[in-house]
């Protein structure tokens, strides 16, 4: 083993891959508490199933692509795959302190929770085979590639000086907006806007949630790759924005009618995917300013897609999207080379270039996942069919897709 | 023999149940249903917007008795189950034709004990 | 009177209670049940072996009515609950001999208001 | 028309329907309830102290058949439900007057088919 | 980044905090698995809008007041109001080898959940927004001020000798007594003694104790602020503790009538609590003692307050309270600078003052809490109101205070 | 302290071990929705019981008739009863660099949930008592010495050159092998084969197997004992395993059907089990084929069992005791010491004696657990009974033996 390696650094990036892996299934009952009954188990095994493939395709040959000796600045190379030379010692270039695998395997939960965000627009819908053809496709062709611009070694957006701390950008950007592009192609629930489609169960919401917040804490204190001072910072970014956030939805929800728990939650999240971004670059106090700017931000968009009457159904773009653009820009503006040297100074500390960069980078990625996202959506649609028949629809995708209740009487 | 069915607030389901009690009648079938009739619904919140859940938990309980047994059946309901509120339920009556314990295969108002 | 027992699928539940309030049926009392009839179950499975669970989620509706109104609301349901596949569901009828406000011990039609 | 309505014991379900296919009877709408007769409840713990809940988990079959396929239904349900102990349940047939198949408006007999 | 920052200390803190933050969202569960359906999301949504209520308040100011610069031994001063001076590097006062900002994220979780505890007490009556106010209040006013006596630098409990490890009188104490207080003012549920009242959702419940006893690994464990022999001791003694508790009560409950699920769950979460003060100050054979003796004395509590037919609906004087008593006072018997050279001999190690300074500590917190939780309580009531109209408490919590249902029947 | 304590290596030893007493419940959870509703808290508290039973065992004796000082190279001795002299030193013959407390504390729960693996096959008819007994023998006579013959130091498979990194023979086989021999005892459910026997929640079930994926990483991580590259390449091995066997699973019940949700996580339990042995002495290539190896036998051992119609529940000998005969045999196939120098090399790197001391250890396991459980099991059914009456059985057993109800109608 590299004598390089520190043991507090390692057991933390190791620590903080676990709390990320728990958000994939969270992210799981986060979302199947606000379907219909019928479509529980469903919403719950698209989330959790993608950990599984997508944990063997970051092996095989997406950490390569994503990671991997850089070509052209656009894509790794694969000389990394099949995790060949990925080993025990560090890589120096990556995460200088602890085993390249750790680092490797801390870049597997952020790959597989993106995909797994995006199932909150298709739920009650989709048929289960497109959508795990679907979850290969957009891995390989839009994550991987993303993730290597922005923060694989040689990436072009990296070379330009964008900076994302923990994925504001590569994963609640990606992930919202391409949720937006699969529903064009997938379309509505039959029955969207007539039937009743109240959460089925809030108790496995707020579950979720709780331990989304609790898995944040490696998604973006984990992302310093070291335990220090830096973590502790980010930490406490987060914390902060996601608090701020949540009390503020719920203040907008109390403002139109009483205090919702489900409003809470989702600013909660709304408040943590903005500050990812962020979060080691910026003080506590700019976090707050983020998390209740997002808050804004993400309540009208979700306000706006209602009166659209789209039907992203769990507001992926509303919640993740919305918040990872304020995040990406107000990274832009708050980010200060006293919190992190190793970062770069804001709009507010002089610096208006990196807040061009900020700007650009989100349009950038907003651009390409859109319609990279809508072509993979549209081919698969063509081919193998995106959605299930009506029939199955009504009887539910639990039943149908996978022939099993998520709840017996008896 | 009749069955007095009753809709009444969840809260009220166990002095009800003591109530009967008191007046000898231990059997009967307990439901969770939803219910709505003078008082409405209430509205609650989806995220941004809102809607309507225009049903309020209730139970619903089921005796079969004989035909004498009726009256002090209802009284003792009304009595448990009133508050004065809106939303105190109802108790309708209707005609059992035939009963049968499935254990012993009594039939008729014996088949109630 | 008349109980009105419509056994519907449950996403028409919302249609069904927005066509009765059309015609001025407020109230009614809501259970959910599973059922088959025409329908059959469907197969399931448990790891590797399978199973049928027989019987799909239903929704019951039952509401006490005065007999001139009965035809309306069954109009109303039929019309709202149709889909025009197997297991759009049955409406049954039957007497009620007797209701009763618990709150005010209005009987009668009158209780039904 | 009759309704059959039997109140048996939840592990029975799966027997009581086989029991019913046999003789050709498909259809029926089954609820979750809860129930007691012969068969007290239970006392239950709360942290330091104990209450009692009375009542036990029941199934509820209701079929709506012929008057003539009655005696066979009950036979059959009394067959495969029957245990010998306390808690069997209970079977109550009562008139139904009407019946309709929501999908195709057929009316009576013909609806339960 | 100060040069003294263990990166294997530092870890453990951030994990600390983390298993800390998520007993927030767990102890809602807890307890929204005993009260009726309709209050199921009142009881989550307090327990977890106080994770960031108090996250807000703790950055803006909470955390001066209770470890910033001392003000005569009972408050600290707003110096590090919005965390100014609250950076990467370490503060040698409290933890010399941790960022200032991981010791100030780790006190915020512990000032979270010392609200959260007191959701219990009043669950399935209080009025939303006054729950709100009562916390920022009884945070600011009764926690802030005891955890400067007895945590903060110059505090005068502290300054006298008094031990608290891990929060037994800081947290549990006065959660507990408070609670008391607070019901006193509150009043009982409609129906109380008359109406069923039983748990609704046991598995929420038994979900909410094992996150609980998860969590208290960091909160017992992550107290000694470094990753050592002491943490691992801490450990040991805190699962020794919960352990012969909740078998302890389990044997209670059989007695009785029949070994409880609830009894059991309670039972641990009694000798978790019971066991924090000492953690780091004693052997795990005196753990045991401690989770017996705690064990006997609360069950004994809960029987006499429901002898008195107190509506201290879920226990928290009887579990937390009880339990925080008894091991403030045992800690003062079996606290052993064998253990803990930084901690102090008990009267079995012959020394008899430490017993008293225990015995007084204790006694002062009940006294404050109990007074000052009551007054606070009768300024809201007579204000705005501590409890919600009758209607609204038959109809349920859910609907009239957040109008929303825990579970949809379709 | 001991100066050679390393905090890095401890923080994540103790998280590892905080990770692995949340499997404990997990597995409750996991088991409790696939029983019918009225057996839920039956199958939740008999899961989480054992883990204050065992905890309290192992400070007791357990530990030391397990680590203890070796007698005969069979059993551990009494000399660390009550845990005289384990202390916050390290123990520098099991783990140089971490208390010796954590490490008594990490076993500690690998000890627990063995016993709660077992709770899977008798579910729904054990009598409760029984079952505490039981699981108190089990410990004592089969666990512990089995520990000591192949971790203990002195312990005769362990000086034979057998390996087993973090459980997969101490713990799978032997509860997957003892659960079939006390079902053997205790006979089959009533009603196995006639009555539906649907899970009554299957979310219960996915929570509880995210969880215990959470948990495994400190249940494969922390058996390096340090927080360094072979923790990392551990955990990446484990992952590999449970990602690819959920998937092959799941492909199977879709061959059959449809992709099930249960049979995805079902599968995903085999691979974690499966790789458990070889997790710290593999290439992440050769888990992929233990996962996938696994999941075919343990597929075939589901099918067979239930032609044979034996009411092992839950499938513990299907899921975990093959899955961890897979393990132990491919491990001497797969291990290498270029990925763990303190290991050795197996079938594949020329050494096929390591393949014959694999194959030794785990027929020696299989025999001595069935028949020593099989001995364990009569004795308690004649002397107090294992199996409540059928009347109990019928009523469920929440009511029975602890007289509640998980879930209210109110
Ligand atoms: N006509 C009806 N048919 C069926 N159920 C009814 C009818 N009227 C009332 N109910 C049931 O009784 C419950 C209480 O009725 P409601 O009118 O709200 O109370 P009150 O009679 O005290 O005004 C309703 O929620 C509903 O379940
Ligand atoms: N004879 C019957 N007795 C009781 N319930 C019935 C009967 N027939 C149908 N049902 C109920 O009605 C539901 C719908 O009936 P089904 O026959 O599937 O629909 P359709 O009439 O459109 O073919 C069933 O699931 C069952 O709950
Ligand atoms: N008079 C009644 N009215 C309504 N339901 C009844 C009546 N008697 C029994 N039941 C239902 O039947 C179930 C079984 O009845 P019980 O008397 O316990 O069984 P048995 O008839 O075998 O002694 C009860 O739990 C209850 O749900």
């Amino acid at each position: 083993m590299n004598s390089a390696i520190n043991a507090g650094d390692t057991a933390w990036v190791l620590m903080s891959a676990a709390l990320v892996l728990l958000m994939t299934p969270a992210v799981g009952f986060f979302y199947a508490g606000m379907v219909r009954k019928k479509n529980a188990i469903s919403t719950l095994t698209m989330s959790f199933v993608v950990l599984a493939l997508i944990a063997v395709q970051w092996i095989l040959y997406g950490y390569s692509i994503s990671f991997g000796p850089d070509v052209g600045g656009v894509i790794g190379s694969l000389k990394w795959a099949g995790l060949a030379g990925v080993g025990q010692a560090a890589n120096t270039v990556y995460a200088p302190t602890i085993p390249h695998l750790a680092f490797m395997l801390f870049q597997m939960m952020f790959a597989a929770i993106a995909v797994a965000l995006i199932v909150g627009s298709v739920v009650e819908r989709i048929k289960f085979s497109a959508f795990l053809v679907f979850a290969l496709a957009w891995a390989t062709l839009v994550y991987d590639p993303l993730a290597h611009w922005i923060w694989g070694s040689g990436g072009w957006l990296k070379n330009l000086g964008y900076i994302d701390f923990a994925g504001g950008t590569v994963i609640h950007i990606s992930a919202g907006v391409s949720a937006l592009a699969l529903v064009f192609v997938l379309g509505k629930r039959k029955g969207y806007g007539a039937d009743n489609m109240e959460p089925h169960n809030i108790p496995h919401v707020i579950m979720g949630a709780a331990l989304l917040w609790f898995g944040w804490f490696g998604f973006n204190g984990g992302s310093a790759l070291a335990a220090g001072g830096l973590a502790a910072s980010a930490i406490v970014a987060t914390t902060a924005s996601g608090a701020v956030a949540g009390l503020v939805w719920m203040l907008f929800t109390w403002r139109s009618r009483k205090p919702s728990a489900l409003g809470f939650v989702t600013g909660a999240v709304v408040g943590l995917a903005a500050v990812t971004q962020g979060a080691g670059y910026i003080t506590p106090g700019a976090a707050l300013v983020i998390g209740i700017v997002a808050a804004f931000c993400s309540y009208g968009a979700v306000l706006l897609r209602m009166r659209l009457r789209i039907d992203e159904s769990l507001d992926v773009l509303g919640c993740h999207g919305i918040g990872g653009i304020v995040g990406a820009i107000l990274t832009g503006v708050f980010a200060s080379t006293a919190v992190n040297p190793a970062g770069a100074n804001g709009l507010l500390y002089g610096n208006p270039g990196q807040f061009m960069i900020q700007t650009l980078g989100a349009v950038v990625t907003i651009v390409f996942c859109f319609s990279a996202t809508w072509v993979i959506a549209k081919v698969i649609d063509v081919t193998m069919g995106l959605r299930i028949t009506d029939n199955e629809e009504v009887v539910g995708l639990d039943m149908s897709q996978h022939a099993e209740t998520a709840y017996s009487l008896r | 023999m009749l069955k007095i069915e009753a809709i009444i607030r969840p809260d009220k389901l166990s002095d009800v149940k003591d109530a009967l009690e008191k007046i000898g009648q231990n059997s009967m079938t307990i439901t969770e249903v939803e219910g709505r009739g003078r008082q409405k619904g209430v509205q609650l919140e989806w995220r941004v917007g809102t809607y309507t859940v225009e049903f309020l938990p209730k139970t619903k309980i089921e005796i079969v008795c004989e035909d004498s047994e009726k009256q002090g059946i209802i009284d003792a309901i009304c009595a448990a189950a009133v508050t004065g509120e809106v939303g105190d339920g109802k108790i309708f009556v209707s005609k059992v034709t035939e009963a049968l314990r499935i254990r012993t295969k009594e039939e008729g108002t014996e088949s109630l004990k």
